[in-house]
């Protein structure tokens, strides 16, 4: 009964992607929208009943299937396991993503392809269960790839644009690079543990039996960190993520706001046990985590196309996470990717909802005033926006104020990291809410008569997800968490609890204080002054290198990707031409024998005679003399 | 019911495609194919329930010479994967016209036949026969109904005869080599006679040369790229579906287990060897502008990276490299079938003049597309399988070959994504492109079905083929 | 009956048919009229069939002399063939001189 | 008998010189003849009267003939014959030298091997053995080379026959 009621789980999905994928272009009007969500939906209601079955018997659902792969020291099987992480986690993948398709039903249904989109998007929600359900690392390593697929398919999902098919192919070769480090670690772990299951790998650690040296357990948690680099856009691996906006805004929201981008933090909570043998490691994951976080908050700052400065907001929270698994605080993290889902799909769909008001434009220096007409979208957004700008009583507060507390715990130059980047983050986001939704409307004529609020399929995941904004910090409360708890069998080390003293008030208000500094400046800047960012031309001096993303892509292009063609080039026009010569060289040396060596024979008996003598002369000085 | 019905079906069916004349020849060919698998299956069930189908005839008493095929996991699954794959080649080829049509099938089913016959063979001498033997049918596929211009087709293509036959050559003088010392050609005898060191690397580097020609590792690939595009599709399917496989099975068959000590010693020698092939083809195949050629250029990579782990001599490398090899065989067949819709539907090779061909096509679009993610391994397909253990094995050997060598599925996804792109994606083309036909669209399915199938459930293929791995490396090893 | 062998060694029999094959050589080397070649020829042969015969001699034994035998009906037969060979290319060339004789060069 | 065999060198190696080495045809087929009857001589030394008479007949009656009437029907009795270069000449003399070293030195390597000649007394070269020897263990090659000597005759009518040149 569980076997397949967990089957169905898995399935629902992927059997929506069949039917919309063979028969969705019969499909009329929104059926494949409805299907899709349908589909998503009987996953979230069967996650539903497995949540509450494990959460009150504490006994996570083990599946195994069948066989799949064979190596010299172990085997592989198709296996999957419902614990308190992965029910988690699938709660709100299934949760926010029966939202986000409904809210696709209206957003994409012009679309000539509306059939493909659900398709993909249950082919993702299908890969992603694959990916939170997987009892092993290989079976998380075909979600792994299998989300990654599907979001090179949603970045490019308007194929026609060869700069969106682009920003596909970057973020799948991004995510390959990642894939590697990830494939290594697995190869070391299967050498020191001969399995890939968690619970195998677990148990050999916590038995103490392990004979190998540690530092092999290092490498695997550093590869593993790279791979999960490359998945949640952490540095250097990140400038695949802005590029993805690419995509129909519901997939930003799904996809590389919510679910997918936070594989990498699965993954890392997953295997803590592991990562708790590798202090260097976290140590590395700490300030990779800091230092994305703020160099994306710093991008954030002065971009002006909506959905890149919610994206750079994306990668930013993402380091935060990174901080927090880094400083061994796997609840937090967690903690913080569920209130980041909420209130960062919120914005993404919020923000689509503007575009989708405003036929398509997504630059912030066109809209202003939005506010009077869409009412259910700003507020919504304000409470989004207010909840990861980090101010009680929103749940951004709680988890972000969690993290920044460990850090000063920790470490205190990552604490200080960590809240210039969340001041900073305060500052961008009500930028982008005062330029989009305050002020005038700053867009054409055109478009602003047919500004309108939108339909109650969009509003609604809004309303849904702005709730949840606001009170989903209610599962772990400060001093009383129930998350903590909750989580507490499948983390190894718990981390010591923080006593609620004085330190760590005067923390809370030290981080609100920053948020208000954030929106302060925000206020003075946007409000009073209504100023509005110039044109890309009249950017100048440190702004200009923010503006262009301090240069990565282009130094990443000047140091990898051009030097790749030039080796190409170099391998096409010298070596295969110098070894594919050598061999017609070989054969040229034939010929040019051939036709020396003819001229020897000139037909002078003579010459052939005292050739014939010198060879009679030679037989018998080899045969007889030679000894 | 022994090995041997398989050849003798395939030798009937070529003799039968020709006398059935122009007109009835593909179908002729299909029906034999076909029955040719059929033999096969039957062969390996009969295997499976532990029954002897081995087929020994003698032949010649002086030197001691007998046709002695051995079916065992390793040879009947290679068959299993010509078999197969010949009859999807001809169901590929059904719609197009060739002149002179009855000859084109036959030889078809003529290389089929030698090529099972290197399979199967146990007896070094009628190996090497069938080996050169399978050489003739592609030559003159190639040379007559290839594509490009007359003299320079005719230029690759004898340069590829006379590259792999020269290649071959110092195979024999191997075999001939052994024989003086055991008076015997078989297998059995051969890997039983002691070698010293030295032999075994001279042994080992002849066998070597012959191999890599044909697989073929950098720096013996440059008749491959040119042949492979200047050969009618059906031609650049044989080969690169089939042909460089004999190769690698021969490395496994006859190479290892004949001159263990030189692979031994020199292992990472040939791994780097076979690792900078993989990352070479990747990096070539970025600039590549032809499609076949690209395609060419992929395949030496993959090939290259199941070379090497052929050469690691672990269980893990030989499964993979056999897994792969079955993988790759399918994958390359459906990615090269594309181009050739492509390259009929366009009549020309230049990537740059396609393009848009997604808007008109979204079923063919799928299905290269699937062809597309398996070849760069994605999990779930069968190539992934094939891709994880031949790393593995890479990694057991030394951690960083295999991050070289794992670089094929960074550069695979580029090359591969970048040709997608730019063959499949963007505005519409001006051109028409109709959508695939229900044969077309047949021939894809099966092969899809196939690579995702065994790539979520490998496990009967793993069985078959791991006891004959296991004596080999115990032959390895002894 | 007694023989030249029981006088002198047969080291002298060799040096002798060695000079003579030498002067033959030399012959054929040295001169362009292919009669005077042909002759050359002659006198290799018979610097060989004299040493047949004083190995023969040496071993006691007829099989040698035999051979020259053989070896002077096959010297005639190939004096025979090979006079009307020259014959013909006098007819056609009006001389005899080898190296007018070029035509077989590759 | 030695005082003989010194001459019959001298003469043998003398005329053979100068067979080579007269410009005239004529005189070297006449030097040649010389030549010829001095081996003659040599086998006779050696008792081997049969092959001293068929070599007499064979060379100077039958070959030397031959040759002569040859010579006479080209009419090439004059001198003529132009002197090849001096580079070919030169090889000649090395090419001679050569030969003469090597084949010497291969002797003299050899020499120490060669024992001394001791009489068994049996017969072994009158006419009867030989007669019996050719005819008895050599016969089939005997044959041979009456058919070789017949083909031979063909041949040599053959090719000196005038060609019809085809109008």
């Amino acid at each position: 009964m569980e076997t397949n009621l967990a089957l169905l789980l898995l399935l629902a999905p992927f059997i929506g992607f069949l039917i919309n994928v063979f028969a969705g272009k019969k499909l009329s009007g929104n059926l494949p929208g409805i299907l899709g969500t349908v589909a998503v939906a009987t996953s979230f209601a069967v996650t539903l009943s497995f949540f509450l079955q494990v959460s009150s018997s504490k006994e996570p659902v083990m599946i195994d299937l069948f066989e799949w792969m064979q190596l010299r020291n172990f085997k592989v099987n198709i296996a999957f396991q419902l614990d308190q992480l992965s029910l988690l986690w699938l709660m709100f993948v299934t949760g926010i993503g029966t939202l986000i398709h409904m809210y696709s039903i209206s957003y994409m249904h012009d679309d000539e392809n509306v059939h493909k989109f659900f398709a993909y998007l249950n082919l993702f929600v299908f890969f992603m269960i694959t990916l939170v359900m997987g009892s092993n690392l290989l079976i998380m390593f075909i979600g792994w790839e299998g989300v990654g697929l599907c979001s090179y398919l949603l970045i490019g999902f308007w194929y026609k644009n060869h700069d969106y098919n682009d920003a596909a192919k970057k973020a799948f070769i991004m995510n390959r690079i990642g894939d590697l480090g990830f494939l290594i670690g697995i190869f070391i772990l299967g050498f020191i543990f001969n399995s890939l299951d968690y619970t195998v790998i677990r148990t050999a650690i916590e038995s103490g039996k392990l004979l190998q040296p540690s530092w092999g357990i290092s490498i695997a948690a550093l590869c593993l960190f790279i791979g999960a680099c490359g998945k949640s856009a952490q540095i250097p691996l990140y400038t695949w993520l802005p590029d993805a906006m690419a995509g129909p805004t519901p997939v930003s929201a799904l996809i590389h706001a919510a679910t997918m981008v936070t594989a990498g933090i699965f993954m890392i909570t997953r295997l803590n046990f592991l990562f708790d043998l590798a202090p260097e490691v976290q140590n590395i994951i700490a300030i990779v985590g800091a230092v994305t976080s703020l160099i994306a908050a710093s991008i954030g700052l002065i971009q002006n196309d909506i959905k890149k400065v919610l994206a750079y907001s994306t990668v930013s929270q993402l380091g935060l996470m990174f901080l927090a698994l880094g400083l061994g605080a796997y609840q937090i993290a967690v903690f913080h990717v569920i209130t980041h889902a909420f209130f960062k799909a919120c914005l993404f769909l919020g923000s689509g909802s503007v575009i989708h008001a405003m036929h398509g434009e997504q630059d912030m220096r066109y809209m202003g005033g939005l506010r009077k007409v869409m009412k259910v979208t700003f507020i919504t957004f304000l409470i989004s926006t207010l909840a990861i700008s980090g101010l009680p009583p929103f749940s951004g507060f709680f988890s972000k104020d969690e993290i920044l507390m460990t850090a000063f715990h920790d470490n205190k130059p990552l604490w200080v990291i960590g809240s210039v980047a969340s001041i900073m983050t305060a500052f961008y986001m009500f930028r982008l809410l005062y330029l989009t939704f305050y002020k005038d409307f700053r867009g054409t004529e055109e478009q602003k008569k047919h500004l309108h609020e939108s339909p109650g399929l969009i509003t609604f995941p809004l309303i849904v997800l702005a709730i949840l904004a606001l009170v989903g910090g209610a599962i772990s409360l400060p001093g009383n968490s129930w998350l903590n708890e909750y989580l507490a069998p499948v983390i190894a080390k718990q981390s010591e609890h923080h006593h609620m003293g004085t330190t760590e008030y005067m923390l809370m208000g030290v981080a609100i204080i920053g948020a208000f500094i954030g929106i302060g400046l925000a206020y003075a800047k946007y409000i009073k002054q209504s100023s509005v960012p110039g044109q890309d031309s009249e950017i100048t001096g440190f702004a200009k290198v923010l503006y262009n993303k301090f240069y990565v892509d282009e130094i990443y292009t000047a140091l990898i990707v051009k030097p790749i063609y030039a080796l190409g080039s170099f391998f096409k026009n010298a070596i295969e031409v110098a070894i594919s010569g050598f061999i017609f060289g070989l054969g040229k040396l034939a010929n040019v024998l051939g036709t020396e060596g003819k001229t020897l024979q000139n037909g002078s008996i003579g010459f052939y005679l005292f050739a014939f003598v010198l060879g009679i002369c030679s037989i018998i000085v080899y045969i007889f003399l030679a000894k | 019911m022994d090995v041997s019905f398989i050849l003798i079906t395939l030798l009937i069916g070529a003799a039968a495609t020709y006398f059935a004349g122009n007109k009835w020849a593909s179908k002729v060919a299909l029906l034999f194919s076909v029955a040719a698998f059929a033999v096969t299956l039957c062969t390996v069930n009969l295997l499976n329930n532990g029954e002897n189908v081995n087929s020994v005839t003698r032949w010649i008493k002086n030197p001691m010479i007998s046709i002695s095929l051995v079916g065992d996991g390793l040879s009947l699954i290679m068959v299993l994967l010509t078999t197969s794959l010949t009859a999807i080649i001809i169901l590929a080829t059904l719609k197009n016209t060739f002149k002179n049509a009855k000859s084109f099938y036959a030889l078809i089913l003529f290389m089929a036949f030698a090529m099972v016959g290197t399979f199967l063979s146990a007896d070094g001498f009628v190996y090497y026969i069938f080996w050169e033997l399978s050489l003739i049918p592609i030559y003159f596929i190639a040379l007559i109904w290839g594509g490009g211009e007359a003299e320079a087709r005719k230029k690759d293509v004898i340069k590829f005869f006379i590259y792999t036959f020269a290649g071959s050559l110092f195979m024999l003088v191997a075999f001939i080599y052994l024989y003086q010392k055991t008076g015997s050609f078989t297998n059995g005898a051969l890997v039983r006679v002691n070698l010293t060191d030295k032999e075994q690397f001279w042994i080992f580097l002849a066998f070597f040369l012959a191999y890599a020609i044909k697989i073929p590792i950098i720096p013996f690939h440059t008749w491959q790229a040119n042949v492979y595009q200047k050969a009618p599709s059906a031609g650049t399917m044989l080969l690169s579906g089939i042909m460089l496989k004999m190769a690698i099975y021969s490395i496994i068959r006859w190479q290892l287990p004949l001159a263990p000590a030189p692979a031994k010693e020199y292992m990472h020698v040939l791994i780097i060897l076979c690792v900078a092939g993989v990352i070479y083809g990747s990096i070539l195949a970025l600039k590549q502008q032809d499609l076949k050629k690209l395609l060419a250029y992929s395949s030496l990579a993959h090939v290259g990276l199941i070379a090497a782990g052929a050469y690691t001599l672990t269980l893990d490398g030989l499964r993979g490299a056999v897994l792969q090899m079955i993988a790759h065989g399918f994958v390359v067949v459906g990615l090269f079938y594309a181009a050739e819709i492509i390259i009929r539907r366009y009549n020309t090779t230049e990537i740059s003049e396609m393009g848009g061909i997604r808007i008109q096509t979204p079923r063919f679009t799928s299905m290269f597309m699937i062809l597309v993610l398996a070849s760069v391994a994605l999990p779930a397909t069968f190539n992934f399988i094939g891709e994880f253990e031949l790393l593995y094995s890479l990694a057991q050997t030394n951690i960083w070959i295999a991050v070289l060598g794992g670089t094929t599925i960074i550069l695979g996804a580029f090359y591969m994504l970048r040709m997608f792109q730019q063959v499949m994606l963007g505005e519409q083309n001006a051109k028409p492109f109709a959508d695939v036909t229900f044969g077309e669209g047949f021939v894809f399915v099966t092969i899809i079905g196939i690579l995702l199938f065994f790539g979520l459930y490998p496990k009967p293929i793993i069985d078959f083929i791991t006891p004959a791995l296991e004596n080999t490396l115990n032959l390895i090893n002894r | 009956m007694e023989n030249i062998l029981q006088q002198i060694g047969i080291e002298n029999y060799i040096y002798l048919s060695t000079l003579l094959f030498c002067v033959g050589v030399f012959g054929v080397l040295f001169r362009r009229n292919a009669i005077v070649m042909f002759m050359s020829i002659e006198i290799m042969l018979n610097a060989v069939n004299l040493l047949l015969v004083a190995f023969s001699t040496y071993h006691q034994d007829a099989a040698g002399q035999v051979f020259v035998f053989f070896s002077m009906a096959v010297a005639a037969a190939e004096v025979a063939v090979g006079l009307a060979i020259l014959v013909a290319i006098y007819r056609n060339l009006n001389n005899i001189d080898i190296d007018s004789l070029k035509k077989l060069k590759g | 008998m030695l005082t003989v065999f010194y001459i019959l060198s001298a003469i043998t190696l003398g005329t053979a010189f100068l067979t080579i080495l007269s410009k005239n045809p004529i005189h070297s087929a006449i030097y040649l003849v010389l030549c010829f009857f001095s081996i003659a001589g040599h086998y006779l030394l050696f008792n081997a009267q049969f092959l001293a008479i068929v070599h007499i007949i064979v060379y100077s009656g039958a070959i030397m003939i031959l040759m002569l009437f040859t010579i006479m029907l080209m009419n090439l009795n004059k001198e003529d014959e132009q002197n090849k270069s001096v580079l070919t000449r030169f090889a000649a003399v090395i090419a001679l030298g050569l030969v003469a070293f090597v084949l010497l030195a291969t002797f003299i390597k050899a020499q120490p091997v060669i024992e001394g000649y001791q009489v068994s007394g049996q017969d072994y070269q009158s006419i009867k053995v030989l007669g019996k020897v050719l005819l008895n263990e050599y016969m089939v090659p005997f044959e041979f080379a009456s058919v070789l000597l017949l083909v031979s005759m063909i041949g040599a009518v053959l090719l000196s026959k005038k060609e019809h040149i085809n109008s």
